[in-house]
């Protein structure tokens, strides 16, 4: 199941999701909003999506992972708008028979959002504010 | 025969045009690296950009495939979600 | 943080647990009882524990972890005594500034935990039953 | 002269001996070897498990460390948690 969406996320749902009689092992990886970025401090973040190729490649991204590792159920949830500190950003699930196909799935999709999902992440400091990776 | 094509804007980018659509005028059959030229002619704040690409019916596309214009078109700037 | 419990592993709970302000990203691992073994249908789980040993083992594999990833939190919990399908038999949540220390300590515990820790599984077949690992 | 040593038996064990602890006489100054042989010729059983470690006050011990009469020893079969 893909989402992207502007409620926070909720991880125990999430969990029922993932559920899966077959299932002996459940990887579920969130970002995080933290305080700082390399010790400057962070107030919020702002995320914006470009949501129906967002959508599309997170699909992407989960039938790759679903022809790599025998996947029981695979999540992938990203949220978007204001974030505070402490608020998930992005839910990954996984959940295999064993445990190597759960932290593998999760961790290729999680590190592939991040190279290919249209999402843009903004940094809101108390003085000023930056688009994540825009400048070289 | 020249076409206007529209392109989304998202993030940086929107924030240097002050616009989250700008029109394009391109030739016939122009390609994608002539859109990415002609925007960065339009709009020269682009080039503080570490990189863009461009998007064509919500997949990311080629330097050398055709512009339609009635495709939806973006341009995505580094992307950094997660 | 480290128990060991009869009772149901409440992953929100762990959640709360595992949250820092510094926190960008929290792998959380969850050992799940399943409804088969090598085709074989598993009616249920027993756990047991030589209590004072595990929590001692949980602990120095807690202390490891924390000398070889910078992690801000960590949580391991294991259940014992009878448990159904689906019921949650271990719990791993890290929490760290960046996602490859998660995946790599969350990995590393669950990995350890299985070879250093006092506790026994027992499978309960339709037809039988067997302690995982005992025999040749 | 001989002492008695109480051993904690789980999992296997305690089902193979029906016992969830035994009693083993030891010499004067024996070691862990000592007491593992002693658990096989008192329970033949044992013979049947892939391996077996000894707890010593909580902690595993080697083959060579000394066991006293106050000590929490206990037998440890192949773990399987997690």
């Amino acid at each position: 199941m893909i989402a992207l969406t502007s409620e926070p996320i909720d991880v125990t749902s999430a969990l029922y999701e993932l559920q899966s009689a077959q299932a002996g092992a459940i990887d579920i990886f969130l970002g995080v909003v933290r305080d700082n970025t390399q010790q400057r401090p962070v107030d919020r973040l702002e995320y914006e999506a470009y949501d129906r190729m967002a959508i599309g490649e997170m699909q992407k991204i989960a039938d790759d992972a679903n022809q790599r590792w025998p996947l029981l159920r695979c999540l992938i949830i990203h949220r978007k708008g204001t974030l505070q500190i402490g608020e998930i950003a992005v839910l990954i699930g996984v959940a295999t028979a064993h445990r190597a196909d759960a932290f593998e799935a999760c961790r290729y999709i999680i590190d592939t959002i991040k190279q290919t999902v249209p999402i843009w992440k903004k940094e809101i400091f108390m003085d000023g504010e930056i688009w994540v990776n825009a400048h070289p | 025969m020249n076409s206007t094509v529209s392109v989304l804007l998202f993030g940086i980018t929107r924030d240097l045009t002050g616009q989250s659509t700008v029109s394009v005028s391109l030739p016939a059959n122009a390609r994608v690296a002539e859109l990415l030229n002609q925007l960065h002619q339009n709009y020269p704040a682009l080039a503080s950009i570490r990189s863009l690409l461009v998007a064509v019916n919500g997949e990311y596309a080629e330097a050398d495939q055709l512009v339609h214009q009635n495709d939806e078109i973006a341009l995505i700037p580094p992307v950094s979600g997660g």
